[in-house]
């Protein structure tokens, strides 16, 4: 299996052509819970093409965590956003030259990466790697690196914990005092817009 | 919920508690809903889904009942009343009818006061019954085990209602309270039946016991949510089994006996956490001993007529009476009161004013100070724990 | 075709493709469902403004539904994630089991003791509590 | 191709035959609960009601669609029928027999993990886009709970690998008929990560005691609220599949799958009974118990069911290696 032979299977255009379009339709849409939804639909795309290169625990690892997982994240991510459907923000950036070079530079040094990777194009490259082997490849060679990523995991939740705590009751910041008097008024504007039956 | 009040939430669910990063959503709970027992609006103010502030509306229901007695005669207004509490109906001709006696002054036989009181202990059943139904229905939902104990409890209500059949003719409107006595005299055999389905009901309680008060999520449920503490239930004139599962031992039934109860022994059943569970308790022990109260009854009631001997000739008999009369007495719900003002009313024949001290109206105006800090689900547990009827609060 | 076991390290290619026919055929049950549906449903003569209200116990809807809503979910996802995460590694590890020595056993137990004290921090800090 | 071919072949056999059965799993479900109340259930359309699956077809099919003001239409459309094509799609690993399998994938457990993680999405699509509170926040409850139950279900179909070494659900059938089933033996970690799968399963597929984004009593319907017609069918449908595929799933990982008991007549038959059990045996659960809290719900499996799963893991693992060896 070389490149020749890839860049002439048809069905790995038709999915490539499609991730790429979900991923497209990802930036592009207004609306923030269709980008995020385009963006599942992209990663399946993904998935799929790995599991065309018979890297079946990698497809199903890559619905499990991303689609299933990230997309969900993300899910909550937007509904901590106050409009979820129309963000006109999303669309404009202030500096297009800066975000242009950035995407730029990335798509390169990605090119730069995939082009030379060892063993592209190699007939033997294409050999199975079973998930047997990635077990053992996990727990042998890799063992240290497998251990360093348990802490950072353990960072993950830390983070996420931080994120989850109260603050402190006793000592409220300043800009949590503000809103909580915009939540006050929210409060008192809730009753008095809507009390048209009585008190 | 005005001015007055510093506001319920106030000391319940401060804003400092909130999270500062979330908005806050406007949520109509009713008219139309699953689980407001009737047409009851409660807006409720959400941040994520716990209750910043509730505020209840009733009025979906009103018919103008208390203004209809104004123009009515006073006989004419017993049958109207059934609609009050429309899960314990007689108990509202009761509460009128001895309020019209009152002011009257007309004594009641010995047996139909017996009567009455074995009537007001099933009615009691009854609707206790039917509020454990509702209960579980609130907490298992239409698609649940909640539905189990809904259906079965029903069925016991139903075996009561043929009971009341049999001697008033009526499942819902009986109509059979006059004023001095009543109309319609227990057919023989009656007694037999009413202990065959006494001894079914308390043979199936523990059944409905394990599905629901037993049960380990029931107690999850309920335990410790929508607290009443004492002050607030004496402060918001809450009577019935959510003033006695605050830990005030107070029941109308003892502490100012009407009907045969100065004859009868009454065990008020009391706890003190004030939440659902206690309130869930006082009114299981409640049905465990109207049993009793209804055997009792049966078992020593009188010989004799059932009215006051002369019939009442309608209605010149009022039109020169003056004075004013108050009655309450204890329904399944707590206190039901009906303050009558003689003389007046619509060329002399009806009351000048007749009120009617709703209980459910007292218990839902707690909602506002118990409902904030709890969840949407425990909206509707703590709404059902206190058992409103909407009938009677907007009458 | 449909034997391959895990260990035997086939090609899976064919299988994959009979789950996505699977998919495909489960894809058009639904939507002929739904086509049938289009097809069948009354419509109405008159469209109301009050029938397509979204229900509110029948009353009008008061503010926005689609509000900004409680970072706790958020961080419930994100625990999902991390504990997916780990998840997708104890499984290539249990195919191997095994083969492995007791290394194997404590390097994974040492992997899951970090996460749980992940977990342990968790509900110390109360970050898993709803409400 | 050939793959594609057979796909379609035997997806359009078992899905048909899933569909039925799924129907009549819904009558079934009727008339148990109706039993349970000392009701008589549907029995007006066919003999003992039994074409009243039918009769619920053509009556969908013939309900207006109704879009209410605000809603994500696209959305709104697009989540029914994702949710039943998810919870069909995931029956296309499972092995009803040594024969009868869609596809059998070496990581089928992983696509009934991945797909079952799926489901979530389409639920709060349609609570989303129907611009209803109630359904919102139903859509909202349904995803955290469906994710944090997710964790324990991972965990524990974990056991099960950790025991077989395989991921293939044919490979786990195929073990526990040379080694016994896993929820019998061996007798300490099986059967607790049984009873651990079976309670995650009643929570993925939204039952009583863990029905909490559909809890009618406080949120109307749920996510469902806004939905009619064929629409609302195919959730209720999904939702159903769903769960009778999840039997279908706790079947094979646990319960031996088509083996019969002592290797007594193996074969598809065993694996339909075990299906049905499970299946009516979440309703016998449905219909008997009241339901949790979101909050109870959410500690339950915080703080009980994802350390004992993973304790179990480790306790499998240590069983695997100096027990079984």
């Amino acid at each position: 299996m070389n490149l020749e032979m890839l860049m002439q299977d048809p069905a790995l255009w038709g999915l490539g052509i499609a991730t790429l379009a979900f991923a497209m339709l990802a930036v592009s849409v207004k609306n923030l819970v269709h980008a995020v939804l385009w963006l599942g639909m992209s990663l399946l795309g993904t998935a799929a093409l790995f599991a065309k290169f018979d890297a079946s625990f990698l497809a199903a690892i890559q619905v499990l965590l991303y689609v299933g997982g990230v997309v969900v994240l993300l899910i909550f991510g937007v509904m901590l956003t106050r409009e979820h459907d129309n963000l006109a923000a999303f669309r404009t950036t202030r500096r297009p030259v800066r975000a242009a070079l950035v995407a730029i530079a990335l798509f390169v040094g990605l090119v730069h990466a995939i082009l030379n990777t060892p063993g592209l194009g190699d007939p033997s490259a294409g050999k199975l790697v079973s998930m047997p082997d990635l077990g053992m490849s996990l727990l042998g060679p890799y063992a240290f690196a497998f251990e360093v990523l348990s802490l950072l995991l353990l960072a993950a939740m830390v983070g996420a914990v931080v994120l989850a705590r109260k603050r402190d009751p006793g000592q409220p910041s300043a800009k949590k005092l503000i809103r909580h008097r915009n939540l006050g008024r929210q409060v008192v504007e809730g009753l008095a817009a809507t009390d048209e039956v009585g008190q | 919920m005005n001015a007055r009040h510093p506001g319920p939430t106030s000391d319940r669910y401060r804003l400092e508690q909130m999270d500062a990063d979330a908005d806050l959503m406007v949520l109509n709970f009713g008219p139309q809903h699953p689980s407001t027992h009737g047409v009851f609006r409660i807006k409720l103010i959400l941040d994520g889904e716990v209750v910043v502030r509730a505020i209840p509306y009733a009025g979906y229901l009103h018919r103008g009942v208390e203004k209809l007695l104004e123009r009515l005669t006073f006989a004419q207004g017993v049958p109207i009343v059934d609609k009050n509490d429309y899960v314990a109906p007689m108990t509202n001709e009761q509460a009128l009818v001895m309020a019209f006696e009152k002011l009257l002054k007309i004594e009641v036989p010995r047996r139909a006061r017996w009567m009455r009181t074995i009537f007001a202990e099933l009615q009691r059943i009854a609707s206790h019954m039917l509020w454990l139904g509702t209960f579980a229905l609130d907490m298992g939902g239409a698609l649940g085990g909640g539905s189990g104990v809904f259906i079965y409890t029903f069925r016991e209500r139903d075996y009561i209602l043929d009971l009341f059949e049999m001697v008033t003719g009526g499942r819902f409107h009986y109509n059979t309270h006059t004023i001095g006595g009543n109309r319609h005299d227990i057919p023989p055999g009656w007694d037999r039946e009413v202990t065959k389905v006494l001894d079914l009901i308390e043979s199936r309680l523990p059944e409905y016991e394990a599905m629901s008060s037993n049960n380990a999520i029931f107690v999850a449920r309920t335990k410790g949510v929508g607290v009443i503490d004492k002050e607030l239930a004496l402060g918001l004139g809450l009577t019935g089994p959510i003033l006695r599962a605050s830990g005030v031992d107070f029941d109308l039934r003892r502490d100012a006996p009407y009907h045969a109860y100065d004859e009868l022994k009454v065990n008020v059943a009391t706890a003190t956490a004030g939440d659902c569970q206690a309130r869930a308790q006082v009114r299981v022990a409640e049905l465990r001993d109207s049993i009793r109260l209804v055997r009792q009854g049966l078992a020593g009631l009188p010989e004799g007529g059932i009215n006051g001997g002369k019939p009442i000739k309608m209605p010149q008999q009022f039109k020169t009476m003056t004075g004013q009369a108050y009655v309450g007495i204890d329904t399944p719900r707590g206190e039901l009161g009906t303050f009558v003002v003689a003389g007046g009313g619509d060329k002399g024949t009806a009351p000048y004013r007749c009120k009617i001290r709703a209980p459910s109206l007292h218990a839902l105006s707690a909602l506002p100070w118990i409902l904030p800090g709890h969840t949407v689900s425990d909206v509707v547990v703590i709404l059902g724990s206190l058992d409103p009827i909407m009938g009677e609060v907007d009458r | 075709m449909g034997e391959t076991l895990a260990t035997s390290g086939g090609s899976q290619v064919q299988t994959w493709l009979a789950a996505v026919g699977f998919v495909l055929f489960s894809m058009v049950i639904a939507a002929t469902m739904l086509g049938a549906a289009k097809l069948f449903a009354v419509k109405s003569k008159k469209p109301g403004a009050l029938r397509d209200r979204p229900y509110e116990c029948g009353e009008e809807p008061v503010g926005e539904t689609r509000i900004q809503f409680h970072p706790r979910y958020y961080v419930v996802a994100l625990f999902f994630v991390l504990f997916d995460v780990e998840a997708a590694f104890l499984f290539p590890w249990a195919l191997v089991l095994s083969k492995l020595g007791v290394a194997a056993l404590v390097l994974m137990g040492i992997f899951m003791a970090v996460l749980m004290l992940g977990w342990l921090y968790a509900l110390k800090k109360e970050a898993l509590r709803w409400q | 191709m050939q793959g594609l071919l057979r796909g379609l072949v035997y997806g359009g056999l078992i899905i048909t035959v899933l569909m039925t059965a799924t129907a009549w799993g819904m009558w079934l479900e009727r008339k148990l609960a109706a039993r349970m109340q000392s009701r008589i259930g549907p029995n007006v359309v066919g003999k003992f009601g039994l074409l009243q699956p039918v009769a619920d077809l053509m009556k969908l099919l013939q309900k207006e669609e109704i879009y209410p003001i605000g809603a994500d239409r696209l959305l709104f459309d697009l989540a029914p029928f994702l949710v039943t094509t998810f919870a069909i799609a995931t029956a296309a690993v499972v092995p009803f027999s040594a024969e009868a399998v869609g596809a059998d994938l070496d990581v089928g457990l992983l696509w009934v993990l991945a797909l079952g993680g799926l489901m979530v999405i389409p639920v709060w699509m349609a609570g989303w886009a129907s611009n209803n509170k109630f359904a919102l926040i139903g859509g909202m409850r349904a995803v955290a709970q469906s994710i944090s139950y997710g964790v324990p279900l991972v965990l524990t179909s974990l056991v099960a690998v950790v025991f077989t070494g395989t991921m293939s659900l044919s490979g786990i059938v195929k073990f526990q008929i040379e080694h016994g089933w896993l929820a019998l033996w061996p007798p300490g970690p099986g059967v607790v990560a049984f009873v651990l799968f079976y309670m995650a399963l009643l929570a993925e597929s939204n039952r009583i005691p863990f029905d909490i984004p559909e809890a009618e009593s406080e949120l109307v319907a749920g996510i469902t609220t806004e939905y009619t017609g064929m629409k609302f069918g195919l959730l209720y449908v999904g939702e159903y599949v769903h769960t009778m595929v999840g039997s279908a799933i706790a079947a094979v990982i646990f319960l031996g799958g088509w083996d019969g008991p002592f290797h007594i007549a193996s074969g598809l038959h065993w694996m339909v009974i075990k299906t049905v059990a499970l299946f009516a045996s979440v309703y016998w659960v449905r219909w008997s118990l009241l339901r949790f809290r979101s909050d109870q719900l959410m500690r339950l499996c915080w703080l009980y069911l994802v350390p004992v799963s993973l304790g179990l893991v480790v306790f499998a693992a240590l069983w695997r290696h100096f027990v079984l060896r």
